[in-house]
């Protein structure tokens, strides 16, 4: 089976599903010849033609908009995103129509889109291109969130995703883009949206990571007894795979890139007071950005959590 | 040559009947009498809806309600020129588009009352359901109708908004894509003069909202919005253009909000009766009931029938409305997903 | 001492301002001549004329730039924004910019403006008239969040607001714009910001809430021994005062109107299940809105949460 | 007259100097020979600053960064025009506009080194930071000059933009007020006909990007963006204009990126090299060299004591950018407000 990093896996994704069916359309800024910044959608205009891989001026407002109307028509849009940072402009499409046009028309119209961009930093890029900021998405209801982790998760839930009823906001790393490889097989396969992954089973300590952040939680394990879940899907969110992790081991540390306030932790950490106080026997930690304004690159790396940092916190509920 | 002419424009106003019922014949569609009464009928009959709902709202019987008394010709004679199967993205002030494209009038005060299912288009039409944030439904438009050119379908895309969505972000980005992609859409804006208090001239500094058109490379015109023909007319050949995939068109209907903003706004506080008073000269149905007059297509019999007509399916469509049993608390749940999620399905259990 | 409603301290915060300092100008739409959709502006600009109570083209996205330039410029801007429904087209200029400026430009710039919007639902208004959308503001570092919960707090916390060095964003409940009056001085005093007020003291369970919920929860309490607090800022947030009562309490209900799924209330509960687990006797639960586009008016009523969930959940909690 | 022409519009475009380094005279701004080669000495230093970026990216010392080339005369030249008191709201793509403002250069090359510091103005100037989010500066430009006209300040405003940046929703919405306000602001496009891989035409279907202007009710003019001459000529009067309460004024500077979009891109991808070359013959320094050239202003000597001097301005900044000590850590919390909160102050612990 081929090794695909995860730009070639969502490429995959992207070209079998607009193989298979006629009405995945993709649009976005500089996707089409230039195969778009991270060569995501590379030689899918050559293969789909123009009509199918739209150039679109630069308006992140109208593609979101652009694609709601698609989805009402009956296409299956795939609009990217240039970078997360710039998804702030479509925000009001996507959280005053594409959430809501189910539930205001009763049914009559519904939006099935993906929004796809890449999101997080660490890849020194300049101001704005290093977003994370899924937490804001997953608050409104009527959308999905999605972050794979791996190429391989990455090709299963775009395509569920591309398939699914519902808009997806579909975020993906960038510096998860080239730096693994994992085997991706060809044809169709799917991973179902909202449900989590253990990705290492343990008794000690449950660890709740997506995206990128899941690899630098894995880094700081070494010899723990932990068990260490990838969400994949923020929201819905899978609480009884959570729930009953953390039932097991009753210890919790969050690991996140976004700023500490109001970030998905939060979220994280609410629903297991809520749902599993009795069973903790440690404070939940959060390991997370900080609460400021994202640095430029000479300061990236103290901003973003490093495995360290999550080591402490993991050390911390350990004494418990 | 160095300071040389590239580009120039015309901005063109078209009208066709006057206040006094004349219309310019060479510019007159070719109506047949039953066409001129339909219209006629469509515009009473949405006259009517309007005036109920007023006083429905008044009564505590419908919440907020924005009435469209003095548009009715923009928007019964641009929806007439539409088909069945062209698709419809209104703003909040077009029931009569919706009364003209045969939505049910029930449904119309059902949304007004406050219940989604109002909103729930039927089968057989392709309405979006009423679009509050201003302006945002010019993307949605947009993006129909690329499905409708990538479809290669034989539709158009009708969008309406008023002269204070033009202001709109949303506005600049939908019309743009929409000359880049020589789209089927029709975009209506019915400059009624007024976002709720700020005047059309403190909306924007050029001088008709029709010229800007030009900055997306395709043609817009103003029409006198409260004369149906010159709207009809318009927007007729703005649809067929459309259809024929040669690209979009802006039409500027000049026409005048005679009500308050909505029954939650009180106009008094921001503009002069006299400005209101010289509108009501211009009255849409009152031109063409002189028009047709003129015509021998008017009498006093016809209109006490057409009122009549109007006053009985208006009062049908109250009685079937208030019928409605109210909805479910669970309902909120029901479509904000296909299915319910883990969490939704817990907190149904909470009501 | 005069009794005055909401809407009637708000104006008179803004006016007393407006006569202190010639920098403070209003800008948003219908602000002017109509004096606010809700009045809140009436008679401004009679008093400080069109150049200071600016009626402006309807346009969010510039109103709150509009507001940004002002500031950098060196003026006080408050912009409007008619409902808080509508302040999504405005978040790529207060995520981008308003929080951003100083840090980006390492305080050459700062952005010293207010933004204030009606927020919640309840008074039976069309759709996107009724959001309650706080905790997206409280990810994003750099802004202030506040939400008054009665006109004496209203008038001190908006002056507060106007005074502030960096940008607020002022939370204004439709619901308690006319139902409640209070005595309102006249003449300047400030409530200072990053503070709750702790509205009652109890020693039995702990009750957060703010705006109109705060309301809610008082009807809710009868013969319990609850200590209720009145967040009032909800970024940056004064952790101490809660922490304290919760260690006192060792119970926690969380109320507010907005979904529950990344709700302001996930930042509270992992805040205490971070910082003050070992005090926990319950469960802390969030009593709010539920994970559903909002309905229209005829539902409306069933969403917000009422004053018989909110006992449910402190019966639930008192169980422990 | 039912079909009436209400409304027209001329789009114009100005040339002053030519390709062969002629000049029309009746056009020609009243410089001195000084400010001519002040103007020349500003082109020479931008490209040499230019130029050493894109090594030192090369070498990895430096981050991603955006060229200048080609663009240095609609930069200069509109600089030129512009007062130090004057309010300059930048993209990313202004570095002339920076130098000729007097900016340090040390700070410019911090800044795309990746440390906010580099962009911390200093005081006797007021240019904004870098803008990244492209289009949104407008506002802000717009909201200055609503400062400078309530408090009746001499100044004007100046916001840099490309062409992608005008289908963004904020260019609209901060034209529009610009125009409804009339504020002493002048929006000049750096129209380089590419916005990463999408060509002008893609952009939007208008002709030109002045004639936008039309549809905010102010004046547009397309000015030739590789001539120094023309592009002064134009920001002046509009910035003239401008300080005299006369309203904003847009203005295309028609030139064109002669390098990637940034060094993260390769422009092979999706452009000829024919187009590049075709405009290489139009280059801006060249054709003000041999305008001087035969007026006696230029020299082999000349040419080589301005680089000369360019090269050692720029390595000079070089050496002081190095020399600088990293940022802390902490300087990350110290300006998310102005004092830190609580929660800061413990996480800067963790640090
Ligand atoms: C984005 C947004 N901002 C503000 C409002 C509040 N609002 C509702 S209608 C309206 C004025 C609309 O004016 P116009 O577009 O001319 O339409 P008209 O009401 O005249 O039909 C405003 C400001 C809104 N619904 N959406
Ligand atoms: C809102 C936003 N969307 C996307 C981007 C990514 N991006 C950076 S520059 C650019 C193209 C800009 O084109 P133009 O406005 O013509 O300026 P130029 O780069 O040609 O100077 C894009 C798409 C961005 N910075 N901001
Ligand atoms: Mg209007
Ligand atoms: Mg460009």
């Amino acid at each position: 089976m081929p090794k695909l990093n995860m730009v070639q896996a969502i490429n995959l994704a992207l070209k079998e599903e607009m193989q298979r069916d006629k009405n995945v359309v993709l649009l976005g800024e500089d996707v089409g010849k230039d195969g778009g910044v991270f060569r995501i959608t590379e030689g899918l205009i050559d293969e789909f033609g123009a009509e199918r891989v739209i150039d679109t001026p630069l308006a992140e407002s109208v593609i979101a908009g652009a694609a709601i109307g698609m989805a009402l028509y009956g296409l299956k849009p795939v609009a990217e995103i240039q970078f997360m940072g710039f998804i702030y402009p479509a925000i009001d499409q996507i959280f005053s129509h594409a959430s809501r046009i189910r539930s205001r028309s009763r049914g009559r119209f519904t939006c099935s889109l993906v929004i796809r961009t890449p999101y997080g930093a660490g890849i020194k890029a300049p101001e704005l291109h290093s977003e994370s900021s899924e937490a804001l998405f997953c608050h409104m209801p009527g959308i999905k969130v999605i972050v794979p982790s791996s190429p391989y998760n990455a090709k299963g839930l775009l395509i569920s995703s591309i398939r699914d009823p519902d808009p997806v906001i579909f975020l993906e790393s960038t510096r998860l883009y080239r730096s693994l490889k994992e085997e991706v097989p060809e044809g169709e396969y799917t991973i179902p949206l909202g449900k989590a992954r253990v990705v290492r089973e343990g008794s000690a300590v449950t660890l709740l990571a997506w995206g990128s952040m899941l690899h630098r939680t894995l880094q700081a394990i070494e010899d723990i007894d932990a068990e260490v879940i990838d969400l994949m899907t923020l929201n819905p969110l899978d609480e009884e795979t959570i729930l009953k992790s953390v039932k097991k081991t009753g210890r919790v540390v969050i690991v996140h890139e976004a700023p500490k306030t109001c970030g998905f932790g939060a979220e994280l950490s609410a629903t297991i007071a809520e749902d599993a106080m009795l069973h903790l026997k440690a404070p939940i930690m959060r390991v997370t950005g900080y609460d400021v304004v994202l640095p430029l690159p000479k300061l990236e790396d103290f901003y973003i959590p490093t495995a360290a940092r999550i080591k402490k916190a993991i050390e911390e509920v350990m004494k418990y | 040559m160095p300071e040389k002419i590239i580009e120039s424009c015309n901005v063109k106003r078209l009208e066709v009947l006057d206040e006094k019922g004349n219309a310019d014949e060479s510019l007159m569609p070719p109506f047949s009498d039953e066409q001129i009464k339909k219209m006629y009928e469509l515009l009473i009959l949405s006259r009517t809806f309007d005036q109920r709902a007023l006083n429905l709202q008044r009564e505590g019987r419908l919440g907020t309600y924005a009435s469209i008394l003095g548009q009715e010709a923009s928007q019964i004679g641009s929806a007439f020129a539409l088909e069945k199967s062209d698709w419809i993205f209104p703003s909040f002030r077009e029931m009569g588009v919706y009364i003209t494209m045969g939505y049910p009038l029930y449904m119309l005060f059902q949304y007004w009352s406050g219940d989604e299912r109002g909103v729930k288009c039927p089968d057989d039409l392709n309405i979006f359901p009423v679009c509050v944030p201003v302006g945002t439904q010019l993307p949605h438009a947009v993006g129909a109708a690329m499905g409708v050119k990538y479809r290669g379908d034989k539709k158009a895309v009708a969008c309406y908004f008023g002269d204070g969505g033009t202001s709109e972000g949303d506005f600049h980005e939908g019309m743009n894509f929409a000359g880049v992609f020589k789209l089927p859409v029709v975009f209506i804006c019915q400059n009624n003069h007024w976002a709720i208090s700020v005047p059309r001239e403190k909306q924007t500094a050029s001088k008709t909202i029709a010229q800007k058109a030009f900055a997306y490379g395709f043609e817009g015109i103003q029409v006198d919005g409260n004369d149906v023909f010159a709207v009809y007319k318009a927007a007729r050949e703005a649809l067929e253009k459309a259809k024929k995939d040669n690209g979009p068109t802006l039409i500027e209907c000049f026409t005048y909000r005679m009500s308050d903003h909505t029954t939650a706004d009180d106009a008094i506080r921001y503009r002069s009766k006299e400005e209101v008073e010289a509108w009501r000269a211009k009255d849409p149905i009152l031109r063409l009931k002189l028009f047709m007059e003129k015509k021998g297509l008017w009498n006093n019999q016809y209109q006490t029938d057409v009122e009549s007509k109007a006053k009985e399916t208006v009062d049908e469509a109250v009685k079937r409305e208030e019928a409605i049993e109210h909805p479910e608390p669970k309902d909120m749940f029901t479509f904000t997903y296909e299915k319910l999620t883990q969490r939704q399905m817990r907190q149904m259990k909470e009501l």
